[in-house]
């Protein structure tokens, strides 16, 4: 499904971050937590393919998105003004995986840096499922923690670590988690961010026998199914496949998931 | 540039539906657009889209006799007005999409169209063999020029000789009519295409992908896992538009014309340097409802310059 | 997409300024930026915008022993990232070359190379004993792949005796450095390469343009009066890459690579696929100060990731 | 020359015609009547060529261009907004020749459609130089007449004409350059617009003896003489050629032009 002229409404930036409230009543009411976006960034003909983004939230008729000014596409979009107008196909993608077993039980979101993104909208659902939510959100320096004070203000239990201690734990997410993880006993572990981080993560859920589910990232063609250029390695029926992420995923559980 | 913009909203008086159906001999197509394979799926995947009986047709997805991995990942990248990929025709084979797919799309009133692969002659045969026996199918499109199979993009496509042997081999075992997709990595394509029409095929369709890599210099990766991938988008239209140019001055069978189709003109221009028919690529990836698009664009285009038909644009350039 | 944002400024402390100079053997350049012919003027054209002492060296616009009257206009259209043209090699021809410019861009420091041409062998070989004589000339680029020039874009670089015939002819007489200039417009490009480095060149540049052509569907008209024209900018880069990587993994004498460079990270892709130098073409008539930009950025690269000399990096992809 | 960050100072739009008036001490000290400018429409890769235009005219430190949406990069180029930056270079080419026999003496200036854009700028230099200047002005119809106020305003004597009639003369500006010529007799007549428009006005002054300069148009690559791209057949010492119009022109006088 595409809306062709859905409305910035509002905008706020941090240095290279970015959210964008947009107006999409209909986007708004079929997203599912973990579900994405395609978004074509303009109407020429470069950057010629939509690029992917996490659906951040939804309220009311409005839909957010949060990314990084990382490259051509993210820059040109960093560069939109309210009442500018964005051509947008989704939802698409199948959403974290909630499963009854967690009401009422303790839950680990882990977001590093951008994948950050798509963890508010399922912490904010996780909430009046309801669960217990804490939120692990990690940057390689303060100014990469632009979401904090959204995170405090929502009153999440909020971890932060940056790589080089300039806010919070110094060091990895994933080894702040870790480090915190004796005290929580999670019943799940939801996360996204550099693939590294991820497998790191994995890990540690598998050792723990914590199911954990992750949102992948992957160059994409069309978001739809169609140009099978997003696959990662994944496990079906015990054997391995190319998977296109855009239609299976792109939340994976860990035990799917062969990390390169 | 042209623009898009004469396409805008115009009053029209007293002008009647131009007539967009094109005969290719063998086929007759409601008009001359087909999306092209390896970019619309197994032909589900854009029904919440659009709705595939208003093509002229589709191509799906290359089909070889067995089931295939593909390349590893990354398989797509993106540069400057084209998008490169090295998908190496990962796919499901002939006997699930037969049980699977088929009997789900057969219901749709535009021609179907199989994209044959093989990685020797003989799996070629097979999976026309195969096909054959299977009602729904409307034509085969023998895809012997695809550059992400073998090392450094060899394919039959680019030898007159391995041209011709394929499809004499195919023609033979083929109860449907025949197109011979051919592969711009030549010097001469006239020559490829002159070969495959000797050999019996019923239709050209070219282009398929421009052999091409990309680097990331930060890594110094390619931004292929395979390094080598096809380029198509807006990028090849100059160039494709040479050769089926070229190809149809020469041949005596229907071209179809493909390479970086966007819009409505861009279709246009491919008729008018000579072919029947199109095929749309990339673009359904930019835009899923393109396809419709380019055909309403054609339509606004024959009624604003009162062209009842639209075969009459068919190989006319003015020189 | 790889962003030119990663050349914004920084502080780089303690870091010695990188070594920018390459060897091509018979040439050494102060850094691997070449101006490529015909786009590039006779080398004066550009004066208000660059000091052409600061290039690796450029190459002037095709030469023919006569003068040239070129085609007729339109010359020159726009494509998606791309140019066509079919300028035909409008020129004054050596004499007036010798007697003209010659004196005017022998002042500068930076090496001048030649891009000779002709309508046969003979023609060929006529400019280079003509220009032996005159002092000033660093090396001969010898044009045998200008698609514009005759019916169909047929040039001598299409096939490998005609390649090797050429070149032997010229080599023979040359008292220069001689660089062949190839044309991307066939099958296997390999294989003219190593024709032309058995013919003696002690280089090769590519790629000169591809056959393309364009077409105004509001007119019906092709956009150059010569129907078919050559192709560059971004749009061919992919191409142009994959060719030199092919290119410069199967010869032995350096390979100057080219088509689409609009930027340092797009000419360090070059380097990294096996160039030893770039030209660079189209993108002088986006930005005259382009090529002084591209050397500007790859210093900028070098220094950031600490790469003492450039040299270093042709040939690095990381597979 | 080249200015990189050119900010534009002031808009007008007129449906598809735009006045641009941009700040560039340098260039606008450097025009003359006939020059032009080649505008970088964007930094990305498509559009990808420059495209020229006019000096309409300059004032202090700024000047001016006006233009007709007719494509992709005019279009692009139509949705700047005040404070944008455009990189430009120029002032390029000859301007028209202004002989000292011209003095004081009476001159015609026609323009069709777009072309009168040069001719504003010649207008207010020939004024001062000083001529009478009569300025005749054509157009499809009247809304493809949006300087006539401004004309008026500035007191030229001003002679218009649509195709349509709904402004003016009724019929092209040439015909009614020639139905009004005998009650003119100018010393010299500067004309831009449609190659059909030139020709007749080429040839209706060669009849008339009466000498005549043209602003031609062509497809540029560069602007700077690089690229060969924008030749017109032009007589140099007897002998036709391609020459650049970019180079020496694009002013051309009557008899130099050898029209298609
Ligand atoms: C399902 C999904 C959800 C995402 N959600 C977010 C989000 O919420 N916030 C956010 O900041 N980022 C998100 N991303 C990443 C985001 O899509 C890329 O950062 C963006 O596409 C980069 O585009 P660019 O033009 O700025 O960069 P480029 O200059 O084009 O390239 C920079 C990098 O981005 C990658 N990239 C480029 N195009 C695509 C594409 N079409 N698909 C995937 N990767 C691409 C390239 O491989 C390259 O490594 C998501 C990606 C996926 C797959
Ligand atoms: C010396 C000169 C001065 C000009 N001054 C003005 C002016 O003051 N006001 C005005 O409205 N127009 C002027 N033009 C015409 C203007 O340059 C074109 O209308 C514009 O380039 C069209 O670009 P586009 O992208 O909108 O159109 P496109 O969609 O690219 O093409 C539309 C038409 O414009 C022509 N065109 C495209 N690019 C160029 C180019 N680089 N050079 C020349 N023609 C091109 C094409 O041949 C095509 O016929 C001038 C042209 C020249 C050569
Ligand atoms: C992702 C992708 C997959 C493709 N797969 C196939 C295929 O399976 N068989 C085939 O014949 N062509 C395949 N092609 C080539 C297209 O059908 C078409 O020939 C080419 O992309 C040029 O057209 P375009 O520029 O409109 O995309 C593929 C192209 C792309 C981009
Ligand atoms: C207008 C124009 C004129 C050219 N003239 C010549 C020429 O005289 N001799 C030559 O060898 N190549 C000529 N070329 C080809 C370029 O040198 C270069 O090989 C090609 O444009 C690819 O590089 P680019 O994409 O950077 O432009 C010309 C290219 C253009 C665009
Ligand atoms: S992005 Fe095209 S199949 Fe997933
Ligand atoms: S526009 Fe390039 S020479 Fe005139």
């Amino acid at each position: 499904m595409k809306d062709s002229q859905a409305e910035i409404i509002h905008k706020q930036t941090w240095n290279e971050y970015i959210l964008l409230e947009i107006y999409s009543p209909r986007i708004s009411s079929q997203s599912q937590p973990g579900q994405f976006l395609m978004i074509r960034i303009n109407p020429q003909l470069h950057p010629l393919l939509r690029r992917p983004f996490s659906i951040h939230s939804t309220k009311g008729s409005r839909i957010e998105i949060f990314f990084q000014n990382s490259g051509l596409g993210t820059s040109l979009l960093s560069r939109k003004k309210i009442h500018d107008q964005l051509d947008i196909i989704g939802p698409l993608g199948k959403g974290f995986f909630l499963d009854n077993s967690l009401r009422e039980k303790e839950v680990v979101l882990i977001g590093g840096g951008r994948g950050i993104a798509p963890l508010f909208f399922l912490a904010q659902s996780l909430r009046t499922f309801p669960c217990g939510v804490k939120i692990f959100y990690g940057g390689k320096t303060h100014k990469d923690l632009p979401l904090k004070d959204r995170l405090e203000e929502k009153r999440f239990d909020l971890y932060c670590s940056t790589d080089d201690g300039s806010y919070g734990y110094k060091g990895y997410v994933s080894e702040l988690f870790e480090a915190t993880f004796p005290s929580l006993n999670p019943k799940a572990v939801f996360a996204c961010g550099p693939e590294e981080m991820m497998k790191k993560i994995s890990h540690l859920t598998q050792q723990q026998k914590i199911p954990a589910q992750f949102s992948l990232e992957s160059m994409m063609g069309c978001g739809i199914g169609a140009c099978w250029g997003c696959v990662k390695r994944i496990k079906k029926k015990g054997s391995e496949e190319w998977i296109k992420i855009c239609e299976e995923g792109p939340v994976f559980r860990s035990e799917e998931i062969v990390w390169s | 540039m042209k623009k898009d913009l004469c396409f805008g909203p115009k009053k029209l008086y007293g002008l009647k539906m131009a007539d967009l159906s094109v005969d290719l001999g063998f086929l007759q197509l409601q008009n001359p657009v087909i999306a092209a394979s390896g970019t619309f799926g197994y032909g589900l995947e854009f029904s919440p889209y659009l709705d595939p009986n208003n093509l002229g047709g589709f191509v799906v997805k290359g089909l070889y006799f067995y089931p295939r991995e593909g390349n590893p990942p990354p398989r797509l990248g993106e540069t400057p007005c084209g998008i490169l990929n090295s998908i190496g025709l990962q796919g499901i084979g002939v006997k699930k999409f037969v049980r699977e797919i088929l009997p789900q799309i057969r219901k749709y009133q535009t021609p179907i169209i199989i994209n044959v692969c093989g990685e020797e002659d003989q799996e070629y045969v097979s999976v026309v063999e195969f096909l054959n026996q299977h009602p729904g199918i409307s034509a085969y499109e023998l895809n012997i020029s695809c550059p992400n199979v073998k090392k450094n993009g060899r394919c039959p496509a680019l030898d007159p000789q391995d041209t011709f042997s394929i499809v004499r081999a195919v023609k033979k075992v083929s109860s449907l009519p025949l197109i011979t997709k051919l592969s711009p990595n030549v010097t001469d394509i006239v020559e490829i295409a002159l070969s495959a029409q000797q050999a019996g095929t019923d239709a050209l369709s070219l282009v398929n992908t421009f052999l091409a890599m990309d680097v990331d210099p930060q890594t110094r990766k390619p931004t292929l896992a395979n390094i080598y991938g096809g380029l198509s988008g807006p990028a090849i239209k100059p160039i494709a538009l040479r050769m089926v140019h070229q190809v149809a001055q020469n041949v005596g069978i229907p071209v179809i014309g493909m390479g970086g189709i966007m819009s409505g003109e861009d279709a246009l221009e491919y008729l008018i340097a000579g072919a029947r028919a199109v095929e749309v690529g990339t673009a359904n990836f930019v835009d899923p409802e393109s396809t419709v698009k380019i055909i309403n664009q054609m339509k606004k285009y024959c009624e604003q310059k009162g062209i009842p038909r639209i075969e009459s644009v068919v190989g006319s350039l003015k020189i």
